[in-house]
């Protein structure tokens, strides 16, 4: 419990970044700029859990396990998505999206 | 009596015709000439002892000759209507069947000279019995829808016959108008058959020809547009009738059909094919008569009459010899059309009836002949055309004796046949209606003018250089001219009042000498008129030609009738429509549908560009959707 | 006292999580990513979840920002300045994320959360055993399935970005 | 197995035979035996069906009826009357004509005749159905191969040409299938099951107002493939780009499969309908009638010009079908039987002349009269069997059309049957034009004068067709009253 901070106010925050996330992740161009927006939904929710663990279910700890989860699935996606990206820049020396587009053909 | 061996008169030619047609190649041309010209006898044979059995042995029954007829279903329509197939056996039969196999054995005799060497030569003895065989139907019809049948197959052995000479385009052109132009007026007959089916409920002569009949008693029944329906079903089968009798202003095939061989001509565009129209007349005639006072029977009158004027204008001024007899018939079955328009039924009333039949008859004879001499001129000078031709009679002693015999009897000089047809024609105009029969005799005059004029011209005048000497046609050929000369000169005697009239009992005939006296003086004005003006190379012709001017241009052209069908069926019908109605097709009908298929494979190229593969469409695509649904859900529809 | 410190953590967030998406220098949208992420992890810790914190701390700010920050470098020139989408498309797509946080919000406003207030905190031993426990409302099979795909996306991030150049060798043939 | 089945089963075992042929030898003959036995059991048909009419009056003979849906109530119901065994020997005749055409077929022909052969199974199958979804199924696989054998075997803008044909039949079919669909939801108008069976919801009366709505979708549905105006369009570049023995086959039969289904499904089940909207068709068919004529005399491809006259002559179908008397009907009946033969023969010549000359222009042709006279022959005499020559099928079919017309009162019929009757004049014109271009005039080409001559396959396939249009057209009353007979019952239920 943040004294004198109700569950609202941090539910509008991590709304507000989910939001800001999907903005970037909408408009950037670039492969690692939207891994970028992509990490910042996954955090507005892994606090969202977090949050609404606290909040309202004090006293179990699934949200915070599930936060532990996120994160480290967010670890592993990044691990892969970086790996991807190196690989794809090696073959066709750029991460833009508009660059990649080849795959679908 | 027993008709049924009539059956066999058309049979036989039907079946030369299956087996030359099939076994065309086989056959070795002799044989076949030989297979026809037997066919036709016995065909000939059969028809005069019917007709000796008909008026001799029979003869009239109650002072009436009796009608026979025998016939099978042969399709059903309704309940109440189908044709059937059958013979009809009455006076004017008869004697159609006379004048058709007399024609046609001539012409078969005169073909196997006429056709020698010609490499058709099976095949055109196939096509003349059928064409035999398809006439012999057409005068045995029990009904309407069987005279339309062989009234079509007539047509067609016509078309097959004009465009024999198949490699020929002015062949091939003639042949399709000639099938094209009676094909027109045959939707007019088909169309006036309907109407008589559908009112009267029957096809058959017999019950429409019952002057006691429903038909005749009750054709006030429905009218319309101011005529009783039957009169429309009368004036329609008339174009049809018309349109094979070549009457104006359906007559433009006519003198284009001459391109085919000269025989068809003589069988088909002289003596039979082209009575047709006048025969079907005949035929219906006790309902064109008595049908709304004979309102359509004034209009066969006129026509007639016009026609006859008409074609006769125009003979004086062609050069193809051919021509002149083509015209020359048109005028004459004018005359026959005039006839019948100005006849009564009962009696002496019936004259024109009587006169129009007895002309039918004597002109098959002396046309027939005109134009089988003219194909022995023609054998002989390779050319259709008067200036090839000239001083031909020392060459040709047996076709200038037979021509002019001929001419003589259509000039309607006594005692020849034409004469006596001719004089009965204009005494029954003269009692029906004078304006006719002033028209009448100075078409006699005409007649008579022009075709001394060609025979001036051919055996007369001046002779030619030829290629090769002329010389005088083969037995064969003139064998033919000379029996029909002789039928010419005797036709006239038979009395004909007699045996065929309209009420079918007959009457005395009398000659009735003043008209008589004007009709032979007329024409005897005319060949003296064409001595003066052709016996002797001059320049008379020439300068009268030119003092008529125009007229005698538009004459000489045929009063551009047929410029004028060109100009519709090729300018209007082909170019404004048939030609759009194609384009129409391609542009706008298949257009359209092709344009559903683009539109629909365009739209597919501009939705696809949605499915783009990139994720970041998705994702918005994604995003706005949910909050849409948000929206949605949370506020449109709460629950 | 820690309301102040939430404003202020919650300003950081907004502020440099748009700092983040919209630089046109990547090296510098990593770092305010940093930033965003640190001051999650101050969040954490302000509700007392302090091992979550930790975490936070050492696999985001710690891993997962120097990989990026790694394969930034790997791929792309520092000083290159990064494409921006069509104004357009930013507009229409700021437009949907408003109304996105619009009906989110309102949603969330409208909603009477049952709040519990407490003082809790976590120890990472309570985490620790919920993770490896049999038990009812035990972690450890989760937890076994999430360590084997980190393996394997481990093995398999190595395998992919170790690649084999197969298409420039055939490339170079071709030429 | 009962007699009408053989005619899906012969032809499914000509089929698995054919799929272990080898090369066009085998294939042919193969498929020459099959259509044989097809004819064989065509005409046995017809004797059978006369012999059991004499003591059967029930509308439909031969039935056997099994279930193969039972959800739906679908049945494999077949039987047939007068009109289906005359078609199915128009049928079996042609698809024999079609295989000796085919004789040539060095192109895959395996896969040729077996296509061939499944395309008649569908007509075969359309032809004796009772059920309307049984029905439907046959008109599929009778349409499907059409794509196949175009776009394959075809000439020209072949895809193009298949593609139209496919997709605008398709089409129909879907609109058809609504109609089906909805004559299947109100089958049951007294209570009871829905049924598909076309002779149990006759006896249903389906409301009005889904007659209203129903009748012109099935009747376009139907009717495209019996070439309505304006949905003819696929028609001209179909036949254009299909090989011989498809065009004979598409033209002759398949598309007799539009006035066969109008008259069974559309006027006998929706006959208030009919009535309600005949009008309208009446109007587009007449146009139809017209206006193909008009267009036949325009074109210089005689594939073209075959096309538009089938256009012409089908119209005739429509529009004697829309006559609602039982004349009219008749002529419709024998108008597709006539205009089946004939247009089977035209293509076939057609197709011989082109595999000579190696065109279709008439513009370019000339004189064929003298270098192939066999064919040429024939070619006139289908152009006069066409333009309703009396003696020939055409006669006989037109004439029933025209005066069973004119048995309806009214100045609108009446005009609709005078146009109607024109064209008689205007059919002489493109047939004589044809004639008169290509058979008749000087020899246009040198290398004509070295025409091979026509082979005995050849000439068998055209006295095949042949043969049936003099038949009929010499002696028509047999047909005509087997096909009156079985037109009494339909005629009852719409007075």
């Amino acid at each position: 419990m943040i004294q004198g901070i109700s569950i609202y106010e941090i539910l509008t925050v991590t709304t507000v970044l989910f939001f800001i996330g999907v903005y970037g992740f909408l408009t950037r161009k670039n492969l690692i700029s939207m891994l970028i927006s992509v990490e910042l939904i996954l955090n507005a929710s892994v606090v969202n859990f977090v949050v609404i663990n606290k909040y309202l279910y004090p006293d179990m700890l699934q949200g915070a396990v599930y936060a532990i989860f996120i994160i480290a699935v967010a670890a592993a996606e990044t691990a892969l998505a970086i790996s991807i990206i190196i690989n794809l820049y090696r073959q066709i020396n750029s991460v833009e999206v508009k660059d990649t587009e080849v795959m679908k053909h | 009596m027993d008709i049924s061996y009539i059956i066999l008169i058309p049979i036989i030619p039907l079946v030369v015709f299956l087996l030359l047609g099939i076994f065309n190649q086989k056959i070795k041309p002799g044989i076949s000439g030989y297979v026809g010209v037997f066919g036709l006898l016995a065909s000939t044979t059969l028809s005069f002892y019917a007709a000796y059995q008909y008026f001799f042995v029979y003869g009239k029954v109650d002072g009436v000759f009796q009608t026979f007829s025998e016939k099978t279903v042969w399709m059903n329509f309704t309940d109440t209507l189908h044709i059937d197939m059958g013979i009809l056996v009455d006076p004017i039969s008869v004697m159609m069947l006379v004048v058709v196999s007399v024609v046609s054995l001539m012409v078969h005799m005169y073909s196997r000279g006429y056709m020698k060497g010609d490499e058709g030569y099976t095949k055109f003895f196939a096509f003349l019995s059928l064409f035999t065989f398809s006439m012999y139907g057409l005068v045995l019809a029990t009904n309407l829808f069987q005279i339309y049948i062989f009234w079509e197959l007539v047509g067609v052995s016509s078309y097959l016959l004009i465009g024999y000479y198949y490699t020929k385009t002015a062949a091939i052109a003639a042949a399709k108008k000639a099938f094209i132009v009676t094909r027109f007026a045959d939707f007019g007959f088909l169309i006036g058959i309907l109407i008589i089916g559908f009112y009267t409920g029957t096809f058959d002569f017999e019950t429409l020809n019952n002057p006691e009949g429903s038909v005749i008693l009750n054709w006030a029944a429905t009218s319309f547009m101011g005529l009783s329906v039957i009169t429309w079903a009368l004036i329609l089968i008339f174009i049809g009738g018309a349109g094979k009798s070549a009457m104006f202003p359906l007559h433009i095939w006519l003198p284009d059909a001459m391109e085919g061989p000269t025989p068809v001509s003589a069988l088909i565009h002289a003596a039979t094919m082209v009575v047709a129209g006048v025969f079907l007349v005949a035929r219906l005639f006790p309902m064109f008569y008595f049908v709304e006072d004979g309102f359509a029977l004034n209009i066969v009158a006129y026509v007639g009459a016009f026609s006859a004027l008409f074609a006769a204008i125009i003979a004086i001024t062609q050069t193809d010899i051919k021509r002149v007899l083509a015209f020359s018939t048109m005028s004459q079955l004018g005359y026959m059309m005039l006839a019948l328009g100005v006849s009564g039924y009962e009696g002496h009333e019936g004259v024109g009836y009587m006169a129009s039949m007895f002309h039918l008859f004597t002109h098959a004879m002396f046309k027939a002949l005109l134009f089988l001499g003219a194909g022995s001129v023609i054998h002989a000078v390779h050319s259709n055309y008067l200036k090839d031709m000239g001083g031909l009679r020392k060459y040709m002693p047996i076709t200038n004796i037979t021509f002019l015999i001929a001419a003589l009897a259509i000039a309607g000089v006594p005692p020849l046949a034409g004469f006596w047809s001719k004089d009965e024609i204009l005494v029954a105009a003269f009692e029906h209606n004078k304006l006719i029969y002033y028209v009448g005799v100075f078409v006699a005059g005409l007649t008579a003018f022009y075709m001394f004029r060609i025979y001036f011209g051919i055996f007369w005048g001046k002779e030619r250089t030829y290629d090769h000497k002329p010389k005088e046609s083969p037995l064969s050929m003139t064998l033919p001219l000379i029996v029909l000369a002789f039928l010419s000169v005797t036709a006239g005697f038979i009395p004909f009042s007699e045996f065929v009239t309209a009420d079918k009992a007959g009457f005395e005939a009398h000659l009735n000498y003043p008209l008589a006296a004007v009709a032979t003086g007329v024409g005897l004005i005319g060949i003296v008129l064409a001595w003066i003006f052709y016996k002797n190379e001059n320049s008379l012709s020439d300068r009268y030609a030119k003092a008529f001017g125009p007229l005698y241009k538009w004459a000489s052209d045929k009063f551009y009738f047929d410029e004028i069908y060109m100009f519709v069926a090729k300018k209007i019908l082909f170019k404004r429509v048939s030609e759009p109605i194609a384009k129409f097709d391609k542009k706008y009908v298949d257009g359209t549908m092709v344009g559903i298929g683009n539109k629909t494979v365009l739209t597919s190229k501009k939705i696809k560009g949605i499915q783009s593969g990139k994720v970041q469409d998705y994702a918005f695509a994604f995003i706005a959707g949910v909050v849409v649904l948000a929206l949605v859900f949370i506020y449109l529809w709460p629950n | 006292m820690e309301r102040i410190l939430f404003y202020i953590l919650a300003l950081i967030i907004v502020i440099f999580a748009i700092a983040a998406v919209s630089s046109r220098k990547m090296l510098r949208s990593v770092i305010y990513l940093l930033f965003v992420l640190c001051s999650i992890a101050g969040l954490y810790f302000l509700i007392d979840y302090n091992f979550l914190a930790a975490i936070q701390l050492t696999v985001y700010a710690g891993g997962i920002i120097v990989l990026i920050i790694f394969s930034v470098l790997l791929v792309h020139h520092i000083e290159l300045e990064l494409e921006l989408a069509k104004p357009l498309k930013q507009i229409i797509t700021a437009l949907a994320c408003l109304v996105g946080i619009g009906v989110i919000l309102t949603t969330i406003y409208s909603y009477d959360f049952k709040v519990i207030e407490n003082d809790t905190a976590i120890t990472t031993a309570d985490v620790g055993s919920k993770l490896l426990s049999y038990d009812q409302g035990g972690f450890i099979l989760p937890f076994e399935v999430i360590s084997v795909v980190l393996l394997a996306a481990m093995i398999g991030a190595i395998i992919i970005a170790k690649g084999k150049q197969v298409e420039k060798h055939e490339n170079k043939r071709i030429e | 197995m009962d007699i009408l089945s053989l005619f899906i089963v012969v032809p499914v075992l000509t089929i698995l035979v054919l799929v272990f042929t080898r090369n066009l030898k085998q294939a042919r003959l193969v498929s020459v035996v099959g259509s044989l036995v097809q004819l064989g059991m065509a005409i046995n048909l017809v004797f059978a069906y006369l012999k059991e009419r004499a003591i059967n009056s029930d509308i439909m003979v031969f039935t056997k009826d099994v279930v193969w849906f039972e959800q739906f109530n679908i049945h494999y119901t077949i039987g047939v009357d007068g009109i289906s065994v005359a078609l199915l020997l128009l049928t079996a005749i042609v698809v024999l004509a079609g295989v000796f055409i085919s004789w040539k077929m060095y192109d895959l022909p395996k896969e040729f005749f077996i296509s061939l052969i499944v395309l008649s199974i569908g007509v075969y199958g359309f032809f004796i159905s009772i059920d309307l979804f049984t029905m439907f199924v046959f008109f599929e696989i009778a349409v499907i191969p059409m794509y196949l054998l175009i776009g394959i075997w075809g000439s020209g803008p072949k895809e193009y040409s298949a593609m139209k044909l496919t997709l605008m039949l398709m089409g129909a079919s879907a609109v058809l299938l609504v109609g089906i669909l909805g004559i299947y939801f109100n089958s049951n108008a007294d209570g009871g099951a829905l049924t598909f069976n076309i002779l149990e919801i006759a006896k249903a009366n389906i409301p009005f107002e889904v007659q209203k709505l129903f009748f012109p979708l099935t009747f376009i549905g139907f009717a495209v493939i019996g070439a309505l105006f304006p949905f003819h369009t696929w028609s001209p570049d179909g036949h254009a780009s299909a090989p011989t023995a498809v065009s004979m086959l598409h033209a002759g039969v398949l598309m007799k499969l539009g006035g066969y289904g109008v008259f069974r499904v559309a006027m006998y089940l929706l006959p208030e309908g009919a009535l309600h909207w005949s009008w309208i068709f009446i109007i587009l068919s007449v146009i139809g009638v017209v206006y193909g004529a008009f267009s036949a005399i325009k074109q210089t491809d005689l594939k073209y010009i075959n096309a538009y006259s089938s256009v012409s002559h089908l119209g005739l179908v429509l529009f004697a079908l829309l006559m609602l008397n039982k004349t009219a009907w008749n002529g419709a009946i024998l108008q597709s039987l006539s205009h089946g033969f004939m247009t089977a023969l035209f293509f076939a010549l057609i197709g011989m002349i082109y595999s000579r000359t190696h065109t279709r222009d008439i513009t370019k042709l000339g004189g064929l009269l003298k270098v192939i006279p066999f064919i040429s022959v024939i070619y006139v005499i289908a152009g006069l069997a066409s333009l309703g020559l009396p003696g020939f099928s055409g006669f006989v079919a037109e004439m029933n059309i025209f005066v069973g017309a004119f048995q309806q009162e009214g100045l609108f019929m009446r005009i609709a049957t005078i146009l109607s009757v024109s064209v008689i004049v205007i059919t002489a014109v493109y047939i004589l034009r044809v004639v008169g271009i290509m058979l008749m005039g000087p020899i246009k080409n040198e290398s004509y004068l070295t025409l091979e001559k026509v082979t005995w396959y050849e000439r068998f396939g055209i006295l095949l067709l042949l043969i049936p249009i003099v038949g009929i057209g010499v002696a028509p009353l047999w047909l005509s009253d087997m096909i009156l007979e079985s037109l009494q019952p339909f005629i009852q239920g719409l007075l």
